[in-house]
């Protein structure tokens, strides 16, 4: 059964119903809520782009499309009949097929094995028919494939073909792309688009998942919005603008009124000169990165997820080794060292991942535990030093309003703001002289953010040099004194927090403008 | 359909009412295996629970058999703490045994007790802790799996006790019997309340093991490792140094293990001196999950099943395969209870209210096409 | 939660009582006398342990099963000292006077029991080690292993016999020279080949020696093994067998000749006896044929002809002369080298701790 | 010894080693079906204990060779079974689970095999497996100089053995038909290497796991009775003899590879049995290095070096499935 045969009428199939109708889509993962009564829909023979920021519930409402979870509550309509998947099994059987973002290919096996997995009828391993039809497809949207090849021993682009073709393979019509451009040189990114123009004319629906508004643009027939699990809305391409996508994106510039103390003038603490960092595939992550931070100072990173911030956080603590580049804290070249001696030095780092408790806390271990995880060391002696470690996690507990039965509570049991708190507490407790924090006030809720930022301005008024990376831009405008904003790795501009707005970052962040347009 | 979804974790008395359920469990349905065999089940639990605790034999003997699980479980939990998944505690044992016996049958004739005892422990612990490194640093090093690995060492070192055994340690004065001579009295180990002194020293350690890994940097650094190696070296440790030294500790406790038991029981060296504790010592950790006086209650327990198999054998004539089988099944059991504690099945809850699945035609009306 | 709390309480209640009642129930006492045995492998293990259980079994038959109760302990192996100690302890606490430990290398561990416990008397198969409360009894197996030469010898067309050997032991060796000397007195060209398993039991090990044996080209194994394994590998291979322990007629029909076994029930039934009476005392015993404590299985239909006529005549010399028959002068070891002059017979001591073997014999002893 | 006595000593070793490693090879086969789905089972030994008296048992009963074997899968497929719903349904730990089943597994073989023991192979069975259906009449080029002796030397080192052998051949070429030629294997490979691929490529992973754990289960059990069946032809406790781990052990050695197996199972045989052999040679039988003693560590000492090798060499096929011992659970975040 191949694809999508040309002689099919795909103006036929445009008339009748949408291709996917999801509608009051809700999940939730323990206490967060992924996605809440989301709307999406998405017709024959188009390209539809699912926007939003990072944390906005796309990867959790196209794993339900591909089967991988069930939601809670909602309906999900293919081709106007009504379906419940149980299994990707399911989803595949209707013509779904899903290229995540992170390549679910089994690596040592050849790009024809890992193509026809999970397809085919009879026992046998028909590999010549296999190949065949990947040659088919591989000329046919120009696609250049060697099926023999491991797919370990390919390229990021190749490994990506390989996904692209087994969704083909499979006859979808229907094809989710999860940041399929995340990894990608331009010159790739061309011919993939080529490729799903090519998909499109022969009538599939194709879900593209991208923060890259220019790529929505380019690519794209229509677009819906989420934000914080939430539809936004939908809107054709053509009668809408970038500004007025970020603007759905990000949302209404809200007044905060946080606080903002003066800069000091303490001098440079963080002079960080041509960064460059790679990951073990040799994929630039961090591309001379170049700032200055200085004493008293709240420098802001803003960049969508993945942009680099991880890797600038992970090379300030001496985690990750950069390939090149200085970073000098009080004119001390850190790189090299060891992340012990940088905390001895004063540098602290709260970096909040994706899953909270991935690093920087102890999840099974209880508060004054997780407390100690840094400064245990510090002192002298093979014991640890309980008593002051609950005497601490008892100030920070009363400090930060941690709500939790006691310090012997574990973290993992805390809610999510709570949790963020502990860390906070504890980095802020080692008297840093630098403090990086990543993503401190996610999933926090309103009262206990302000505490944060209190908190961040009180380390700031003592004459703290602090990195903040946010998410949430109205945040980053109204504490930080300035903005870095990263693009793919780049640094796509530093500009004023007082006089910058949310679109000129919005428009930075997304690789549309860089600093001098902006703020233009 | 049924799906499985985590929930909440359970504590105290409910946590113990479903392990205790789940122990019960297993015995009635081992009770039904054994009555299907043509045992009288009552008779037989009835003797399991007279040679393990019906009298001061039973309970000295229990204990006896308690020490060595005791210890290698305890040796076993720390490396499991930071997830080093050491499944040769039995080699280690073996090893330490050695060690013991090496160091013990070569000392100077009038050796004061207490230097020949304290040297053989000693010895004990360096030929585990040897044994344990050796996988350990490949592990720390150059990621090679140890599980796989110390199950190997295992039988490496029991094959090399054999070896002694049979060649250069056979003993000339057994009349060519294969056989290991007596390790010197002097380093026999002295005993305390009718038992040799090997579990004062299991207490201890037990309680050492729980002051270790709750109260010293090391062990606080052990466990974070096991939670996250991304954590702890963001948290400035070491983690080769924390893999290494761990390793370093599990073998040495595993070896004292083994020369506990040279110098408390068999007093000569044989590649059966493990008798299988390394492995049973694995299910024991993890089953207190890796929480020292946890340990001590499952160890004794243990023992006394294993004591009471005997004496079932002894007092009813069922073999001794039957306690096997009641150790199997009770394990079983006690795994099994372990989801029940972590999961619950609900009944699928996304489907409430909508279609079935899509039914065939849906996936044949794309068909037709081709 | 699955299990409800109400069910859970129920079972638990069940339990308790059950086994309480159990624990009830199994503590009367009695009269009889308790004896321990303990056995290296399991009782129907086809060959040493069997033999002894059937000796027991004599035994207790001969007393009557009303007076005697038996403590049985099986798959102690002998290298594991702890769990010999731990089966020692629990028979003394069961209440055991008299302990039979059925294998040699229990030694160690009996004669630091029969310390410890003064009251209990032990009996220690094959050993040498005694004490006031600690024997040692055994059979002259090697009277009807010379016999069985006999059998082999007549039998053999190639001239190569195998032996299947457990360990480098007296007993052994004293058996594998009988038994070659037997082979030599109806065979005088003929050679006995000797692999060691060094395990007493161990059909798989048992089995690969015997194979390698026939590859030799061996026609006829003996063994001094406690399992049928090599028997059944001669059957495999079309050549012919000599059992051990018990007869294995049955194990392996079509290549069985015979068997030197042991019968060990009029021993066992007189010293149970003697503690009942308060007589024990230590003996050393060593019966051989003429005790009865050790055969020779029936010939079967296998053997060459005329076996049965020397097997006969040289049984009454056996009976009457004892192991003298056997260890008379001159005999020569394997350089050839005269280790017992014309007209001298080896001394018990001598025998009980032979470590060289006679002409005839190819194979080494292993150095210590 | 002449030449062509020694080169036939050869032979009947070879011939030996190849008997000997039908256990090993046949385990092999079932414990690699099982670790390619992912899931590390190290009850190995219990289930070939189970296999053994189960499948004797009923051959003693029945006098049915056929009945036997599907009595020894049945026995052993239960026991791994009870593995599967434990470590794939109920989340346990695979080691402890591989552990228990040791334990459980032999102590119900045990059990049953009390009923069985002093009981031989059935006659019709044991004349079954007495038959040598590729040995050739040689007595025609017997005379010949050089081809008669390399014949013969062919004929007794290769050919002369039974139904059990030949069929644990073709086994193993029929398991790597399996795992590198059909779809089902294919997807099994998937399964173990990346249990989330193949989920999205619309895999079953569960019932993948579940069939490959009971499948190898039932090899292990076929493995275990040719001890008491072919091999020892009586029932004896613990009869497989701790062959279970070193079935573990060769699994790593021969990297996961059905084809393989038959070569590491035949050099682990022929270690197990060389030490009788150079007993009959004294020049030999005197080093250390050579008694059976330390020929027995071996097969563990080279299973090592092959998991080190594979670290140093980085070579993936050498590590085995990528998502060995590692649980999946589609949900799980």
């Amino acid at each position: 059964m191949p694809y999508l045969h040309p002689e099919q009428d795909t103006t036929e199939r445009r008339r009748i119903d949408p291709a996917i109708e999801m509608e009051g889509i809700s999940k939730t993962f323990g206490s967060v809520r992924a996605n809440h009564d989301i709307r999406f829909s998405v017709r024959h023979g188009e390209i539809h782009a699912l926007l939003g920021e990072n944390g906005s519930g796309k990867s959790t409402l196209m794993n339900i499309l591909s089967g991988i979870y069930m939601p809670d509550q909602g309906t999900i309509r293919l081709r106007g009949r009504e379906v419940v998947f149980r299994s990707p099994k399911d989803s595949i059987a209707l013509g779904i097929g899903m290229v995540h973002q992170h390549f679910k290919l089994v690596e040592p096996m050849t790009a024809c094995d890992n193509i026809s997995m999970g397809t085919g009828e009879g026992l046998l391993q028909a590999r010549g028919k296999a190949v065949s039809r990947i040659r088919e497809y591989s000329d046919r949207f120009g696609m250049p494939i060697d099926p023999d090849q491991k797919v370990s021993d390919m390229a990021v682009g190749e490994k990506q073909s390989v996904e692209i073709m087994k969704v083909l393979y499979r006859g979808a019509d229907i094809l989710v792309l999860d940041e399929p451009t995340a990894v990608l040189t331009p010159q790739e990114i061309e011919h993939l688009f080529a490729i799903l123009r090519r998909m499109r004319e022969e009538g599939a629906s194709i879900v593209f998942i991208s923060h890259k508004l220019n790529e929505v643009m380019d690519l794209c027939d229509r677009v819906t919005v989420l934000r914080k699990g939430e539809t936004v809305g939908t809107v054709d391409v053509r009668d809408t603008t970038p500004r007025h996508l970020i603007e759905m994106m990000v949302g209404r510039t809200v007044d905060l009124a946080i606080e903002r103390p003066p800069v000091g003038d303490d001098g440079i603490c963080l002079d960080v000169h041509g960064l460059i960092v790679r990951d073990v595939m040799g994929v630039k992550k961090l591309d001379d990165v170049t700032f200055r931070l200085s004493h008293g100072e709240i420098l802001g990173v803003a960049g969508l997820a993945g942009s680099g911030q991880k890797e600038l956080c992970e090379s300030i603590a001496g985690l990750l080794r950069p390939q090149s580049g200085r970073i000098l804290f009080h004119d001390h070249d850190i790189i090299g060292r060891s992340p012990r001696e940088i905390i001895r030095m004063g540098v602290s780092m709260s970096f909040i991942p994706e899953d909270r408790l991935g690093m920087g806390l102890v999840a099974s271990m209880d508060i004054a535990d997780n407390i100690m995880l840094k400064d245990y060391a510090l002192y002298g002696g093979f014991l640890l030093d309980r008593p002051s470690a609950r005497r601490k996690a008892q100030s920070i507990v009363e400090r930060l309003d941690i709500s939790t039965p006691g310090i012997f509570h574990p973290v993992r049991k805390l809610s999510g703001g709570n949790i963020q708190k502990v860390i906070l507490g504890r980095e802020i407790d080692l008297s840093p002289k630098l403090l990086v924090t990543a993503y401190a006030v996610r999933g926090l809720d309103i009262n206990s953010s302000y505490t944060i930022y209190h908190l961040l301005n009180e380390q700031k008024r003592k004459g703290v040099a602090i990195l903040y990376v946010g998410e949430d831009l109205d945040v980053l405008l109204e504490l930080c004194d300035r903005i870095l904003v990263l693009c793919g790795g780049r640094v796509t501009g530093i500009v004023d927090a007082r006089t910058a707005t949310k679109e000129d970052l919005g428009l930075m962040m997304t690789g549309l403008a860089a600093h001098g347009e902006a703020t233009a | 359909m049924i799906r499985i979804v985590r929930k909440e974790d359970m504590t105290g008395v409910r946590a113990a009412l479903v392990r205790f359920a789940s122990i019960v469990a297993a015995l009635v349905v081992s009770m039904l295996i054994v009555w299907i065999l043509g045992y009288d089940p009552l008779r037989t639990f009835g003797a399991i629970l007279q040679g393990s605790f019906g009298s001061k034999f039973g309970i000295l003997n229990t204990v006896v058999i308690a020490v060595p699980l005791l210890l290698a479980a305890l040796a076993v939990s720390v490396a499991f703490s930071m997830k080093f998944w050491n499944i040769g505690a039995e080699g280690q044992i073996v090893m330490g045994a050695f060690g013991a016996a090496a160091v013990s049958m070569n000392l100077p004739v009038g050796t004061p007790p207490v230097v020949a005892i304290l040297l053989s422990l000693l010895a004990g612990m360096v030929g585990g802790a040897v044994w344990a490194l050796i996988p350990g640093l490949f592990r720390a090093y150059l990621g090679t799996n140890e599980t796989l690995f110390t199950l190997m060492m295992n039988y490496i070192a029991i094959q090399w006790v054999v070896f002694l055994r049979n060649f250069l340690w056979k003993d000339p004065a057994a009349h060519g019997f294969p056989i290991i001579a007596t390790i010197p009295a002097n380093a026999f180990l002295p005993k305390v309340f009718g038992i040799h002194a090997g579990w004062i020293l299991a207490l201890a350690l037990a309680a050492a093991a729980y002051f270790f890994l709750r109260s010293t940097k090391l062990g606080y650094e052990i466990r974070v490792v096991g939670e996250s190696e991304r954590t702890a070296r963001y948290a400035g440790m070491d983690v080769r140094r924390v893999l290494v030294l761990g390793v370093l500790i599990s073998g040495a406790a595993a070896g004292l293990a083994g020369a506990v038991q040279l110098t408390g029981v068999t007093h000569t060296l044989s590649e059966s001196i493990g008798g299988g504790v390394g492995f049973t010592a694995i299910i024991i950790a993890w089953l207190s999950n890796l929480n020292a006086p946890a340990i001590v209650a499952t160890s004794f327990l243990f023992a006394a099943l294993k004591q009471g198999a005997m004496s079932m054998e002894l007092l009813v004539g069922s073999p001794s395969s039957l306690s096997d089988v009641v150790m199997g099944l009770v394990l079983m059991a006690a795994l099994a209870s372990e989801f029940f504690l972590r999961y619950r099945l609900v009944r699928e809850q996304g489907a409430k209210g909508r279609g079935p699945l899509a039914p065939p035609e849906a996936g044949t009306d794309r068909k037709e096409g081709s | 939660m699955s299990i409800r709390k109400p069910a859970v309480l129920v079972l638990a209640l069940v339990l308790v009582l059950a086994t309480l009642f159990a624990t009830g129930c199994t503590t009367g006492t009695t009269t009889k006398v308790k004896v321990g045995v303990l056995y290296i492998s399991t009782v129907d293990d086809g060959g040493w342990s069997q033999a002894h259980k059937r000796g027991i079994d004599a035994a207790v038959a001969e007393i009557g099963a009303s007076k005697v109760d038996l403590m049985e302990l099986q798959n102690i192996p002998d290298t594991d000292t702890a769990k010999t100690n731990a089966a020692i302890d629990q028979m003394v606490a069961a209440g055991c006077k008299i302990i039979f430990a059925t294998s040699f290398g229990y030694m160690d561990a009996v004669a630091a029991k029969a310390t410890q416990y003064p009251d209990v008397k032990f009996e220690h198969c094959s050993g040498y080690k005694t004490a006031a409360n600690l024997d040692n009894y055994f059979g002259q197996i090697e009277q009807p292993r010379y016999l069985s030469g006999i059998v082999a010898g007549m039998k053999s067309t190639t001239g190569k016999i195998g032996f299947v050997a457990a360990m480098p032991l007296p007993e052994v060796i004293r058996g594998i020279n009988a038994f070659t000397l037997g082979v030599l007195s109806v065979n005088p060209t003929a050679k006995v080949y000797v692999k060691w398993t060094n395990t007493w039991y161990g059909p798989d090990v048992e089995k690969e020696a015997a194979v390698s044996l026939l590859n030799e080209g061996c026609d006829v194994l003996a063994q001094h093994q406690d399992s049928p394994a090599a028997l059944k590998a001669a059957e495999e291979a079309g050549m012919f067998g000599i059992g051990y322990d018990n007869p294995m007629g049955t194990q392996a029909p079509k290549a069985y000749l015979t068997a030197p076994v042991w019968n060990w029930g009029a021993y066992y039934a007189y010293k149970i006896k003697a503690v009942m009476n308060g007589t024990w005392k230590v003996e050393q015993y060593w019966g051989g044929l003429k005790e009865g404590i050790v055969a020779l299985d029936t010939l079967s239909s296998l053997v060459a002809d005329g076996t049965q006529a020397k097997v006969d005549a040289v049984t009454t010399d056996l009976k009457a002369q004892g192991n003298d028959y056997i260890f008379k002068g001159p005999l020569k070891d394997q350089t050839g080298t005269v280790k017992v002059e014309a007209g001298k017979t080896m001394t018990r001591d001598e025998q009980m701790a032979m470590s060289w073997f006679v002409e005839g014999v190819v194979g080494e002893i292993p150095a210590s | 010894m002449d030449p062509t006595g020694f080169a036939m000593m050869i032979a009947l070793f070879l011939a030996s080693a190849i008997r000997i490693s039908i256990p090993l090879l046949i385990g092999t086969l079932g414990e690699t079906l099982t670790e390619r789905s992912g899931h590390l089972n190290l009850g190995v030994e219990g289930m070939m204990l189970l296999g053994a008296s189960t499948g004797f048992f009923v051959a003693v009963r029945t006098q049915n060779v056929l009945l036997a074997m599907l009595a020894a899968m049945g026995g052993a497929g239960a026991g791994a079974l009870l593995y599967a719903l434990m470590t794939v349904t109920f989340r346990a730990n695979q080691v402890v689970t591989g552990l228990a089943l040791t334990i459980f597994g032999a102590g119900v073989a045990n059990t049953l095999g009390k009923s069985v023991t002093n009981q031989s192979t059935p006659r019709n069975i044991q004349d079954l497996f007495a038959l040598q259906p590729l040995h050739p009449d040689l007595s025609g080029v017997q005379g010949i100089p050089v081809v008669g002796p390399v014949l013969q030397f062919i004929d007794t080192a290769f050919l002369q053995h039974n139904l059990y052998v030949y069929g644990a051949l073709v086994g193993s070429a029929l398991l790597a038909f399996y795992l590198y030629r059909t779809h089902s294997g294919l997807h099994l490979r998937a399964v173990g290497e990346n249990p989330a691929a193949a989920d999205a490529s619309g895999i079953r992973v569960v019932a993948m796991r579940y069939g490959a754990i009971v499948g190898g289960g039932m090899l292990c059990g076929l493995a275990g009775l040719y001890m008491p069946l072919v091999h020892i032809t009586t029932w004896v406790e613990n009869i497989t003899g701790g062959r279970g781990w070193i079935v573990v052990a060769l699994v790593i050695f021969v990297r996961w590879d059905p084809l393989k197996a038959i070569l590491g199972a035949f050099l682990f045989g022929a270690l197990e049995i060389v030490g009788f052999r150079l007993q009959a040679i004294p020049a030999l039988s005197g080093s250390i290095f050579f008694s059976q003693y330390v020929i027995d560590m071996y097969p563990y000492a080279m299973t090592i070096l092959v998991l080190i090798l594979a670290n140093v060499r980085r070579k993936k096929g050498w590590q085995g499935p990528g998502a060995l011992g590692v649980p999946y659970f589609r949900e799980e975040r």
